[in-house]
Order: structure tokens, then sequence, then C-alpha cells
């Protein structure tokens, strides 16, 4: 599609490629996890022993293989957080979103999920969320509707 | 180690948008630094583009501006990152006994496709991209990470818009230049909290250019030298979450690194100048903290005791920043331009009176993954 | 991890997500297609220097690094400089279309131009599509300013 | 001046149409470890990393921020370049840079490409121009297809001769673990019988005339990761470097319309230049192995010519004659090439890893017979653009 501006022509088209990118083996098992027991497992560094979630198949700092898989609870803290008040196509929900760094119990650093169930103006780092399951899970990070506070 | 200078300094002005092609705003760009060096195309041994797929909607974006780059019978490559990043090879390949001179030249023109969904697909695309986070809203994650580390306020803040876009009031080439007060920010439209309207830099088209040569290609050109004097890169950790945000230690590590090759021990005495990367408003006295002209936390306390204006201690970014026009992957090497033109006292309104060295500054992906520095003088 | 054989490994999807892009032709590439659209003839630009005529204009002579601005007329007839007959589709990425087996796919130096343009032929027929055949371009009857405006080219 | 600059490390993963069992940051883990423990290595020891794949490919924007945590760069200086089909070498001539500019000591290269995360034919229409050639292109092989017929065109070559590259690089895979394509059938069978078969059998496909399925190459999941260092320290790392004798590229086209069709005269042009540097006066004498980036079978007629292996028209003789299989005088493609691996963003550095490998003496079934001082490795992509990289055994005076 072009269209007529002036003297000059603008050219309407996109970059439509399917894209269907491999979870891995030990990212399936993450996701396998939330989807059919919600639960949330993280993995930790047999040498620097912190606790990656989502889980890595290497510790980056130590550069060697992860092994131990690590049950962790649904419950966290906030880190940080922002309310997005512009509509943008590929975030699945509609303004105004809040996004968290939320630092589940155990593990070492932060998910960056979505905060629901919450008064804009009741937002504040450090409060503790907990995490809410999507009721029709498909195996991917939308598994978790969001993060709650906890009352 | 041989010394590195830029002779050539050549860019476009930036807009919001411009028509013409990706090819003529780099034509535009390398010849203007053609000029300014006082050479011509013959002189150039090797070429450097630098340029993004997914800002320009080509796989292998570089292949839309090798003539206009002057590439032709000529080695060439082309980094994808910051302009920054470009120098940064350019001056290796200076350096490495396969050619005296090399220009490296960036284009951008964020007018053509999306930002929120081609910053969207710098997150992974298993954990963080179906979640719908960009380039501002991650921003904004860290600017609160910051507000809670150095207890920094949102009209902190909101100093660094007002003082960069007073400063593009000099700047021919910038986008946005404005007589705001700090009000004026507080009031604008809510982007991602706490980011406002006037915290995010606009995007931009544009494009920019060096000429760099060692000691043996400096006879061909007219120009006299800004010489490299240090450089440094580093990139931190890239999980969301598991890098802290309000920590730029990357930046420490670059910022260490040229300093140390420049013997510059104390920076804010020592630097006359800094042109660093203010996508956000935040972003500025954050890299403060990191090219450490501040302490750890303390950032808010120098934008706020007004000795990074102009005509004060250490002006930053007397350009008036990328939060004044951001053409992303040009705007570092833009910052490295407007260093240059400082140290040649040929930054005509926006002049910092006596400037010998000068600090330049890019960034790459989220939330300032990677850092480049460059410091240059007489 | 040890490899759990037959474990479930899953994917994620870009599902209907698409890049979309606005790109400006710019003024060399604007006047070409206009020319067509408008009158149905072609136009290059000459090279100052070497004396090329670059089919589509563009500013930057590569090899002379000057910028053209001398438009100049070139023929809607030329001859095949290299082609091929393609006979394994594909789904177009931008329209998602795909187009009908086997076709002709020619580089055309059109008459006065120093460069090819690449586009489709309407024949498939391997004893005519050869290099150094005449074609002439056949237009679509309402252009609205793309190459495409440019249906294919036929052998004469 | 610079620093000399050798290879000292190389790795790879298995090359395969998927790998659904890691992402996009674990495969490129794999083939740095491997590199690492080629080299004896640990990761603190480098001191740069280079990556570079394409953007469109696997839908990842700032592939270099993304993959850090695989590749190793967290807190290390780190770069992206990328040109499409010459990705490969151009990240290897990007680390080389890096230590021949003085600045670094050790500089690891990383190219891959997980290809099977998209559609590849799409993908790759995506790197031409929107305007002038998305909408009229005839597809991905196209482009081959049409530099094939010509050449057939101009000396009278015929589809037999396409074939033999074909089962040349088909057997030398054989002996490659790596590879993606291991055609068992072919194992002991005389080249010109398979030539037969394949030029006669209604299984292979024919895409566009002279191109079958057999002329082209797969399309990979893989990535590759070699280590550079300096004059320094190459010799206490490893016994043999491969030492970068010297480079070159050309990537003069911006349009299709605009290749010369007669020659690849980019690669001419990149391959003169680096021989010119290298002092090297008859490359078929003095060459002693080939890593060539060989995209489909008619390229490894032709390409032979613009190397300046032979004069034009005649690779044919030389691929017929035996002088490139595995105990020629010129063995090409020891690994089996594009045509038999083809992760893109990884695939020209692969024939960097390979081509030192074979002067490190660590090529395993595939190192050749006899001795190897000088070995070239090349790449291909964009608008027929070329890199050319000589590296030889002897530390460049």
């Amino acid at each position: 599609m072009s269209k007529m501006e002036s003297e000059n022509i603008y050219y309407e088209g996109r970059i439509k490629v399917p894209y269907k990118w491999y979870v891995g083996e030990t990212g399936s098992r993450f996701f396998i996890a939330l989807r059919d027991k919600k639960e949330i497992w993280g993995i930790r560094c047999p040498r620097c022993r912190k606790v990656y979630v989502p889980p890595v198949k290497n510790c980056w700092e130590c550069f060697i293989p992860t092994k131990e898989w690590v049950r962790l609870k649904d419950t966290g803290t906030l880190e940080s957080f922002t309310v997005v008040h512009y509509p943008n196509e590929v975030i699945p929900k509609k303004p105004p979103v809040v996004y968290g760094l939320i630092k589940i119990d155990g593990a070492d650093g932060s998910l960056l999920h979505f905060v629901g169930d919450i008064d804009i103006s009741e937002l504040k780092t450090g409060m503790r969320v907990r995490a809410v399951f999507a009721d029709e899970r498909a195996g991917n990070i939308l598994d978790i509707k969001h993060f709650a506070p906890i009352p | 180690m041989e010394k590195i200078a830029i002779v050539g300094v050549g860019q476009t002005t930036y807009e919001k948008s411009k028509e013409d092609t990706f090819a003529e705003i780099v034509f535009e760009a390398a010849t203007l630094a053609l000029s300014d060096a006082g050479g011509d195309i013959g002189d150039i041994d090797n070429v450097v583009t630098v340029s993004n797929d997914f800002w320009d909607g080509r796989t292998i974006s570089s292949m839309a501006v090798m003539d206009a780059a002057g590439s032709w019978d000529k080695d060439i490559s082309t980094v994808e990152g910051d302009g920054i990043f470009g120098a940064l090879y350019g001056m290796m390949r200076s350096l490495s006994g396969s050619f005296n001179t090399t220009l490296v030249v960036a284009h951008v023109k964020g007018s053509e496709g999306k930002m929120n969904l081609i910053t969207n697909a710098m997150f992974d695309p298993i954990y963080q991209r179906g979640l719908g986070i960009d380039a501002t809203s991650s921003a904004a994650l860290q600017a609160r990470c910051y507000m809670e580390a150095s207890g920094a306020i949102e009209e902190d803040f909101a100093l660094v818009s007002v003082k960069n876009h007073r400063n593009a009031i000099n700047n021919p080439y910038s986008q946005l230049p404005m007589e705001i007060t700090v009000e004026d920010v507080m009031k604008s439209k809510k982007i991602a909290e706490p980011l406002k309207l006037l915290d995010c830099s606009p995007i931009s088209d544009g494009a920019a250019a060096i000429i760099l040569t060692n000691e043996s290609g400096l006879k061909r050109f007219k120009k006299d030298p800004v010489w490299i004097r240090g450089v440094g890169h580093c990139s931190d950790s890239y999980t969301l979450g598991y890098r802290d945000l309000a920590n730029p230690r990357a930046l420490k590590d670059a910022a260490y690194k040229a300093y140390k090759m420049a013997g510059i021990k104390d920076p804010m005495k020592e630097l006359d100048a800094v042109e660093l990367y203010d996508a956000y408003s935040y972003m500025e006295p954050l890299w403060y903290e990191g090219l450490g002209l501040a302490p750890e936390g303390k950032g808010p306390d120098l934008i706020k005791s007004g000795a990074t204006n102009m005509n004060s201690d250490l002006p930053v970014n007397p350009s008036g920043g990328v939060i004044s026009a951001h053409p992303v992957m040009v705007a570092g090497l833009a910052r490295l331009i407007e260093a240059v033109l400082q140290i040649r006292s040929e930054a005509d309104k926006r002049q910092v009176k006596g400037a010998k060295t000068a600090l330049a500054h890019g960034i790459n992906g989220p939330c300032g993954q990677a850092h480049g520095v460059f410091i240059v003088g007489i | 991890m040890e490899k759990k054989k037959g474990m479930e490994l899953l994917t994620i999807s870009s599902g209907d997500m698409f890049q979309p892009y606005r790109w400006s032709v710019g003024k060399y590439g604007s006047k070409f297609l206009l020319e067509i659209k408008e009158n149905k003839r072609f136009i290059g630009v000459k090279c100052p220097k070497c004396g090329r005529v670059y089919v589509p204009p563009r500013k930057v002579c590569g090899r002379c690094y000057v910028a053209m601005d001398e438009f100049v007329p070139v023929s809607d007839e030329g001859e095949i400089v290299v082609c091929a007959i393609i006979e394994f589709g594909f789904v177009d990425p931008s329209t998602g279309v795909q187009r009908p087996v086997p076709y002709g796919y020619v580089f055309v130096k059109l008459d006065g131009a120093d460069t090819a343009l690449p586009h489709f032929l309407d024949s498939a027929d391997p004893e005519k599509v050869k290099v150094g055949a005449r074609v002439k371009a056949v237009f679509e009857e309402e252009c609205k300013g793309s190459i495409m405006d440019i249906k294919h080219f036929t052998l004469i | 001046m610079g620093k000399r600059t050798a290879i000292v490390g190389f790795g790879q993963t298995y090359q395969r149409s998927s790998r659904k069992d890691v992402n996009g940051v674990e495969l490129i883990n794999e083939a740095v470890i491997a590199a690492l423990a080629d080299a004896e290595l640990t990761i603190k020891d480098i001191d740069a990393v280079v990556i570079g794949n394409m953007d469109h490919f696997e839908g990842i924007n700032y592939v270099d921020m993304w993959s850090v945590e695989g590749s190793g760069g967290v807190m290390k200086p780190i770069m992206k370049v990328t040109t499409g089909g010459t990705t490969g070498t151009t990240v290897a001539m990007c680390a080389y840079y890096h230590v021949a500019s003085g600045m670094f000591d050790k500089v690891l290269a990383i190219g891959w490409e997980k290809n099977s995360e998209s559609d590849t034919t799409g993908a790759i229409i995506t790197a031409f121009d929107p305007i002038w050639e998305r909408p009229n292109i005839g597809g991905a092989i196209a482009g081959l297809a049409v530099e094939a017929s010509k050449y057939m065109d101009n000396y009278g070559i015929t589809e037999r001769d396409g074939a033999r590259v074909a089962v040349r690089e088909r057997l030398h895979a054989l002996n490659n673990p790596y590879a993606h394509l291991h055609q068992e059938w072919m194992k002991g069978m005389e080249a010109d019988k398979i030539v037969d078969l394949l030029v006669t059998s209604e299984q292979n496909q024919m895409l566009a005339y002279p191109l079958r399925m057999s002329d082209m190459c797969p399309r990979t999941d893989g990535a590759a990761a070699v280590i550079f260092a300096s004059e320094d320290i190459a010799e206490k790392i490893a016994p043999i470097p491969a030492w970068v004798i010297s480079t070159a590229n050309r990537h003069n086209y911006v349009y299709l319309g605009d290749i010369n069709w007669d020659a690849n005269d980019t690669l001419e042009a990149a391959s003169r230049k680096v021989f010119e540097k290298a002092g090297v006066k008859e490359p078929l004498k003095e060459i002693d192995i080939c890593e060539i980036y060989l995209p489909y079978s008619y390229a490894g007629l032709k390409w032979m010519e613009s190397i300046g292996f032979c004069g034009p028209g005649q690779g044919p003789r030389l691929v017929w004659d035996g002088v490139t299989d595995m105990d020629g005088e010129l063995p090409v493609n020891p690994s089996g090439g594009v045509m038999s691996s083809n992760p893109i963003g990884a695939t020209a550095l692969l024939r960097v890893g390979e081509a030192a490998w074979q002067i490190m003496g660590k090529a395993g079934p595939r190192q050749v017979k006899k001795d190897v001082n000088l070995a070239l490795a090349t790449g291909f992509g964009g608008c027929n653009w070329a890199d050319v990289m000589l590296l030889g055994k002897k530390r460049p005076s």
C-alpha cells in the first residue's frame, strides 16, 4: 500500500514473520509447573547459591550449569512498579496497566509481571503481593494473571 | 598504544520526521563530515555503518546505505547498537594496522516504525515480551528503583528536563528546544509513572558521522585533530529483576577504564563538558553516579546544586541532550560529535568556554544495560 | 539438567504480532513511481561523473560518490540480463499470499539504463525465457505509486 | 602498528534442523562453553565479546544485550555486528580488529541462528529493499538461480557439474559429526554415480532451474564461537594457533539489479586484496585448504574462479578432477560446508573456525591428510557481499 503526500510517496508495509520460540527444557519445566500445578519453581546455582526465577540453565555469574530446582512460595515483595497510561497493542490489557518487579520469597531477584486487584493510589514499594493464577493456563508467563496485594 | 584522532564530524538536524531516505541522510552526514575534515572519500580507508534492523524494518539494514556511506571497493562493517559503539569499532580498526582512516556513520528514522513494538522486541520472548513491556515502561521501573535507592523525588528529575531543553535552544540540530519549568514537567501527561511526557525523549530521524584517523593518516586532512584520550565499554546482565537497576555498575566499569586511559582522577574537576545519554530525565543523575561525578545516591543532589548547568562547574548536555532529540542508534555518536565541537570551540552558542576535556556517553539495551564512554581532548 | 526423554517441550508463538512500517520513498524514488503512475513511463538518474544511468533512481552514485540530479527518460522495453523460472512457491511475508507457480523471474536492463530491474515475467516457457530476450513492461490499469504498478514484463 | 592475532579456540553446537530442548541463549552458551574448553580457558579469561545474527530471523532485537547471560558477556565489553549472510565473518573480523587494535587480548566471537523458530524464506525476503525488491522478489533462491543459469549460459556448464559440487559437500559432511545433513546413502558410492542419481531423480525437486533441492543449503539451528588472542599470549594458549594472515571484504551493492552477474566481482576484489596483503601469487598452489561459504552448488564452480583458483569457466574441471576433494590438491570444505549445515548467523563463522582447526590439526575425522600452512575462509551474503579471511600456521612477520 502506498499513499501520496505532495511529491513524496510513503510506502506502508510490515514485517510479519511468524515466530515460534522454543522455551527449552529448563523453561518448559517452569511453565509446566505453573500451568499444571500453579506452582512457582526457581533454580539454584550450585556455586553462588543464587535462586533464579524464571529459571536459567546456566548461572551467568558463575558460568556453570544450574541443577537444583527449588519450589518457591507464591508470595513476594514489590520492589518497583509503574503505572502505564498509554495504550499499546502488545499489552494484553487496557490502560492503566501496572507492571511490577516482584521479589518472590526465596528468590534472589525479581520477576517482571503485572500487579492487579489494586487501587492504584495504594501502590507502594515493599508491599506484599501474591500470585493470582489465570483460570485458563497455556504454559506461558501469562499463566500467572498478575500479583495482587496481600490484605 | 598509538593515538587516534577525530578529524571530521557531521550531523543532520534531528527532526520528528524527514522525507529523505536512509541513504540520503547517511550521505548528508558523511559528506558533511568529509568536508568538515577537509578531505574527500578517497582519503577514507574503510567504513563502519551503524543501524538497526528493527528500527529500519529490514534484515541487513546496512544494505540500504552502502553506496551512501562511500564504501564502494572498501572494507566495511556494521555495528548494530548505539553509535558510540560504532565509534569504538572504528577506533579499533584505525588502530589495527590495517587502516589509517575510518568513516563511521549512523542513521535512524524513528518516524517510520512503531517505538513501542520495536522496543518490546528487545525483551525476552519467553518470559517478558508477552507482558507488553517496552523501553518506556521498563525505564519507569528503573526510575522508581532509583528513587527508592537515592531518595530522589520526581521534581529532581524534572530539573534535568528543564535544564536540557533550555540548553537545546542553543543547538540548531536539536528537535525540542524549550523554555519550561519544573511545574510544566510535573503537570505534563502521565506516561508511565513516575515518568511524564516531559521526562521522556522524543523519537527522532537523523544521521551522524565522524572520521577517525591514526597519526599516519592525519596529514590527509586539513582539520586540527581532537584526540581520543580514553574509552571504555561494558555490559551488565540482561534480565530485569536480576540486575540492580539503581546501580549502573557497567557504566562505572566503562568510565573507570576510560578515565584510567585518559589519566583522569577527579572527573568532576578534570572534565570541562559532559554529553550523556539522557533518554529519560532520571537517567542523567543516575549516570552522574555511574560516571563518578556524584557519589552513590547523590546524583539528585548534583542536579539540584546547579553545578551541571551551562556556565557552571561542569555543564552536562550543553547540546540539550537526548531528551531534546533522540535518534536511536545515532544519539551516542551525536554526543561524541558535540564533545568534539566543544574541544574545537566550534559549539557556537552552546560552547563551554575553554573546554579542553570532554566526555561523551552512549547506552544500549533496556534500562541502560550497556554503556560506552569516550574522553576527548586537545 | 539431564535430558528428559519424552518431556513436553513448550513454544511461545508470536501469534498475529507484526511490525508495521511507513517507509519514505524519497524524492528520487517518488519521481520514478509518479512517472509510472501518471505517464506509464520510466526514468532513471544519470551520474555526472561516470555517466551510468541508474534505475530505480537514487541520490548517490556509489562508485563515484557524488550526488546525482539529472533525470533521464528510459524505455519501457529492454532485455533480460538474468532470469529464472520459479517452480517452488513461497508465501510473501508482507501480503501472506502465495504466487502461483511456475512463474518467470527476470532482471531487465531497460534501454537507456545501466542497471537492471528485477520483476516477474508472464511466461514460464524455458524455451523463451532466455538471457538477451527482449521484453516490455506491462502496467496495471490503475496505478497506485508502487513497483507493483508494473504488473509484469512480457516477451516481445 | 597493530598486534598480530591468532585463533586459539573454536567451538560449535551440533548443527541440527531443530533444537527444541534449548532456547537461543542456551544454544549460544553451548558453543561458548565448547570454544572455551577447546582453548582451555574460562570465561574470566575473555576480555570482550562480539556477537551477531539476523534480528528478523528469530525476532530478537538487540541480540547482544539479550544473550549476555549465555554468551558470558556480563560485565564485559560487548558489541553486536551484523551484515546478513556475512555475519559470521563480520563477527570474526570484528574480534580480529578488537585484538589487532591492541585494546584487548582475548576476544570471543559468536554467531548463531535458530532457523527453526521462524519461516526462513519469509525472513530472508525481509533483507531486501521494501519498496524496490520485496514486492517483486522471486523468492529466496531466485537470486541464486539466476546467477547459476547465467553462468551455465556463459560457459556451457551442465547440471551434472553443479551436482558434482553438491556431492562433494555431502560426502565431506559424512566425516563431520557436527554437520546437519548426513546423507549416509552416499557413503562408499562413486561421485559420478551419485551425480547421475541427483540429476535424474524425480524426488529431487526442481526449485528454480537449474537448482534442485540437492543444490541448496538446509536451514539449521546452531551456534559457533571462536576465540581470538594477541601475539603476546596466543602461543601460550594454543600449541599451534591459527594466525590471521590477512582479511578483507567488499559489500559494494545495494540493489540486486546493480549486480554484475558475469563475475562475483566482490569476492574477486576481496580475494585479490587478501592475497596482495599476504603476498600470495598462486592461490591454488599456495593455499592448502578452503572453507568457502557456498550456499548452493554452482557457487562451488563459479566462485572458485572469482577467488582466483582457476580461470573463467574452469571451475568444473577443478571439481571433476578431484582437486577439491578431501585428498585433492586443494580440499574445499572438509566440513561439508554450508550445503551441509546452515545456521545463517553462524555459518560464516563456522568457515573460519573449521579453517582454523585444519591449521591447528584439530579437525578429527575431517582433518585433511596434508600439512596445512594456509587456509582460506569466506563469507557470502547481502547483495553479493563477500568477506575473505586467510589463516596461516606461521606467525606473520
